[in-house]
């Protein structure tokens, strides 16, 4: 572990010295940590963790994490110059499909660590990138001067300025894509945020993807504890968030 | 470099570790080489398809986890078409584990996967018999005896009988098991039991209770596998809570001559491997050429001072 | 300042913590007042003398123990004599714990035991019955039935029946004992388990085969008492694994009226009187007046996403 | 924990401030230690540890042990600042009757520290002391001088030496009670010693103590783990080593 520091009062940045062998990320791709054992807590099972960024010239691998419980207040023990055990990349990450030139993020809370790298993706590849990060109070908005630096439009709403609403996102979605030419969603950490983009997306012939969460327990793809049921041609079929995802077509989560 | 090999019956294994039926899947081969292992045991399939149960699936608790995963399944077609064909680029034999609602469903199922590139069934009699008000096969002898007798009837491969903690009848239905003409007994599956969230009140799993595993199981499946080892004849493969090589040790003092293991490849990917290697090291360490000279050395504790005769 | 009484029966408790048998003696009153628990539960006790098992007695395993303690008793005699009257200087009800070989002993014993002083008889049937070939009368309905039903004609004293996480017939074991006359149900007792030690192939126990306890209990346990507490309309006391208010908080939520602490003394002697002082604090913290608003009230998972169904 | 140092290749002594309260202490007393726990390894129960020394004027409560196995390795973890969780004293220490005016400790391994308090009272009551110290070799002749510093005459055997055997010991002990008119036996650490000081003792009427171990889990007298058995008048009897014991009339010990 190379640092390890609050980014607010919420939300902590781990960052690690991690071999190349696991440095060939996807954005939305995600590791699985090993949290440390004390007298008072014995996190069970390793914990999924979005990579926040990689950079494997550098050998560097970072998290964004909010304390949610034993596991990750475990996690927030560790100094630096401690080892860290994790599993990883796993899963599917973010695919940007060549026909999608203005893609718009829509994050809110530990979404803003998993669509990190998509924005930076997006930025190396030139595309224009639009973001509304939303988040309970402005000290939350974590990435968005990321965002920013990336040369996105970056848009921020908090539950505290009483502008982040059903009612004003949709209409501000909705003018988005008539005035900037959105051609795809990209979202996570908010089923709420997720439905609408379903919804728009819909009306407006837009595609999309969303990174999801789900309880896991291997996070391989062998215990299929972590599945959550998708629209398919064949009808309903059960997916694992840890091995078809967490990455999803927006339009087939149910 | 010790002989690891052990005989499973008219099957001879390369080592004595192998994976727990759902606790392993063609997923694992991206992180080590699947050949390493002893023989690969499937995830239990039914013939038709199915959903499985309702998330959340797993939930951890101390030193252990619950889960309720169910037997979403594909079916047998599937299983055929795509499971068999995968494994067979592997020379570790496979083992199919199959679950049904009947004994006669059992049976039938049990010829349908004898097919070339199945090495033997595993039975999980661990689920509920329609014919026993749901109560499941493994809990009694006699459900227990009727289901074995049936697919010994039906097909020429090795049968495992994979016994659960569950009944407080384990040697009988044991005996049962070998006494219908099953060739192995794995000890065992998962308990029974539940995990509930003292701040929200809730149940942490979809379907309410679930089964225990993981290394607060071992002392219990444990103690089967040392019952059942010395009930039975027919080789006992341990299994519950093995996550260490001194939990190897244990299983195969107790009596079993191999063993499976589960939740601990959730937590560490490569534990089957690394447990294969250190197996190799514990044995030169000791001394041993074999496994063989190990199954069933346990010995009773030898403090046992005799203590006063009150009565 | 919440209302911490329970009733279990004809008993009022002033709060739902008590100790589990064979985890507490006299010897607790010099580490704290024995008058801030809801009811004292003495170690089984036999009508002749005994000696226990040979030693060692006890082992840790992961999260856990195991014990072969056996039932050591100093008889009918000292009980009446001495235990009785150290008790006395409480106000908190003394339960006497027995034990016999037979039902017809258990009635007699009973009888011996119900005087002055002695508020509740709890039955220990976790121990082998001499009349089914040693199998404990716990694991099944029939003997735990005919056990109460001798018992309760033997004395007017509440009946608690301790059952056993051993047998498979939890539900129908406890609806015997109440069918039977049994007054509450004590869940669990311990289950059965062995642990040998790797380095000397050793079994750790001089009996061989042992009881765990302990927090890696849990989950079983308080599976029996939900499982109980949804069978039958006595009040249920949970016992297995609790350690902590939270264990407490999810044995009451499941449905039991009372809980039993024992292993968690072992490890610190003052973990009743803090859970008592805890339990208060939490009953606050959640709004809730009393333990009454608690039992019972669990809810099951709300996230249970209905998943896409195959079959 | 104020100190916790190496005494030598095997044995480490850890001092602790402790309050007043829990040090009326007799010697032969112990605590049961709460082992702290890692990944690697939670032991279960406490461990019981002899008292090494106690001040009450000062504070301090010393402990002097060897690492067995989990529960002493992840004690000897700990760094001075540390907090030790303990409970004691416990159980019944060592007796010195008033008729007992020469005392000869024999004391092997661990048993060092079991009677460097016990040394300490006599030395303060003015005995002549007498203490045979045994280990396998001289390194771990611990507390040889701490004996010496308070009187008593010791005599050092070891098996590197080839002075500890049996024959060698039974002779010196016969000779001393012979010569010196030793009048109590005190001991612990060996079995084979206590065995031998039983049938010494037999011969010349000589009396004394023993401070024994035994597998323990609650310590405090309710579990009945640590039973032994003792010959009594009226028989066999089955005592609890942390209650009744841990020390014990020598020629009671079956
Ligand atoms: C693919 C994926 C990527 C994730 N990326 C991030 C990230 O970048 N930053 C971040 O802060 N969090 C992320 N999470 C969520 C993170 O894994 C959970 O917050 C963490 O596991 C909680 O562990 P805990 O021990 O602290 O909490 P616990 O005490 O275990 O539980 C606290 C709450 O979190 C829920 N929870 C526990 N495990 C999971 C899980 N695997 N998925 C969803 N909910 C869970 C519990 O049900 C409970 O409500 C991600 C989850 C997934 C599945
Ligand atoms: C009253 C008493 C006083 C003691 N005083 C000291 C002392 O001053 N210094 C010292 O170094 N040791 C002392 N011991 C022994 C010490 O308690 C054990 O060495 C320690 O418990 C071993 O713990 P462990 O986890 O390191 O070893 P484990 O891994 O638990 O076991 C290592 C070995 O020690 C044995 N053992 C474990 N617990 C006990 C126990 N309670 N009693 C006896 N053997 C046990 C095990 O059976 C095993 O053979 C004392 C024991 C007792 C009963
Ligand atoms: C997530 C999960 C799924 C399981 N699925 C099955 C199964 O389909 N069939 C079966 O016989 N056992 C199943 N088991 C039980 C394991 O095979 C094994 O018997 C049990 O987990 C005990 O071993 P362990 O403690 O090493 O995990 C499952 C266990 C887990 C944890
Ligand atoms: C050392 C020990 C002795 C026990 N003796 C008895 C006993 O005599 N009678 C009985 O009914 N239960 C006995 N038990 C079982 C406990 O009462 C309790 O049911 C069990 O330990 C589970 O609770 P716990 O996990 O809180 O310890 C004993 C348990 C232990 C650990
Ligand atoms: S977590 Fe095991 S299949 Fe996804
Ligand atoms: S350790 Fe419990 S009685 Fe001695």
């Amino acid at each position: 572990m190379k640092s390890h520091q609050w980014v607010n009062g919420e939300y902590r940045l781990l960052e690690l010295s991690a071999p190349a062998s696991v440095l060939d990320c996807q954005p939305g791709q995600f590791f699985h940590l090993l949290c440390p054992t004390s007298k008072l807590s014995q996190p069970f099972f390793r914990r999924p963790m979005s990579i926040y960024s990689f950079d494997k010239a550098a050998g560097e691998l970072c998290f964004l994490y909010k304390v949610a419980g034993i596991g990750t207040a475990a996690l927030a023990e560790l100094v630096p110059g401690n080892f860290l055990n994790i599993v990883g990349p796993l899963g599917r990450g973010f695919e940007l499909c060549p026909e999608w030139q203005r893609p718009l993020l829509v994050a809110r809370g530990v979404g803003l660590a998993t669509l990190a790298p998509l924005a930076r993706q997006c930025a190396e590849r030139g595309l224009s990138l639009t973001a509304i990060c939303s988040a309970r109070s402005r000290e939350l908005l974590m990435s968005a001067d990321l965002f920013r630096s990336y040369g996105a439009k970056v848009i921020t709403v908090t539950d505290a300025e009483g502008n982040s609403g059903a009612g004003n996102l949709a209409a501000l979605i909705e003018n988005l894509v008539r005035e900037r030419g959105i051609d795809a969603f990209f979202t996570c950490g908010s089923a709420r945020l997720m439905r609408m983009l379903q919804q728009i997306g819909a009306r407006y012939g837009i595609g999309g993807q969303v990174a999801l969460e789900q309880q896991m327990a291997c996070g391989i793809g062998m215990c299929q504890a972590c599945v959550r049921p998708f629209r398919r041609e064949s009808g309903a079929v059960n997916l694992r968030v840890c091995r078809e995802g967490p990455v999803f077509n927006l339009q087939e989560v149910l | 470099m010790a002989d690891l090999t052990t005989t499973i019956g008219s099957l001879t294994l390369k080592n004595p570790i192998m994976p727990a039926s759902g606790t392993f899947s063609e997923e694992l081969s991206e992180v080590f080489d699947l050949d390493c292992l002893g023989a690969h045991v499937t995830k239990t399939i039914t013939r038709g398809k199915r959903a499985g149960n309702p998330i959340p699936r797993v939930c951890e608790v101390d030193g252990a986890m619950l889960n309720s995963i169910g037997i979403p399944s594909k079916g047998a077609d599937w299983f055929l078409k795509n499971t068999v064909p995968f494994y067979a680029a592997y020379n570790a034999p496979l083992v199919v584990s199959i679950s049904a609602n009947t004994a006669d469903e059992f049976a039938r199922f049990a010829e349908e996967v004898s097919v070339p590139g199945v090495a033997a069934i595993e039975v999980n009699i661990s689920c509920p018999n329609i014919e026993d008000d749901g109560k499941a096969f493994a809990m009694r002898p006699g459900p227990t005896g009727e289901v074995i007798r049936r697919m010994r009837s039906a097909t020429n491969l090795p049968l495992w009988a994979k016994l659960s903690p569950n009944t407080g009848d384990v040697v009988e239905v044991a005996q049962a098991a070998e006494a219908a003409g099953a060739d192995a007994l794995v000890t065992a599956n998962t308990m029974l039991a539940i995990a509930i969230d003292a701040r929200t009140g809730r149940v942490k799993l979809g379907n309410i209770m679930g089964g225990f595993s993981g290394p607060s199981l071992k002392p219990i499946t444990l103690r089967m596998a040392y019952q059942c080892a010395r009930a039975v004849a027919i080789p006992v493969i341990g299994c519950g809570g093995i996550a260490t090589i001194d939990d190897v040790l244990e299983y195969l003092i107790a009596g079993a001559r191999a063993v499976q293991v589960g939740t601990a490849t959730f937590i560490s990917p490569t534990t089957m491997p690394r447990l294969v290697r250190e197996l190799d090291h514990a044995l030169e360490a000791r001394g041993l050429a074999s496994v063989d000279a190990l199954v069933g050395t346990v010995k009773h504790a030898d403090e046992a001072i005799s203590l006063a005769e009150y009565a």
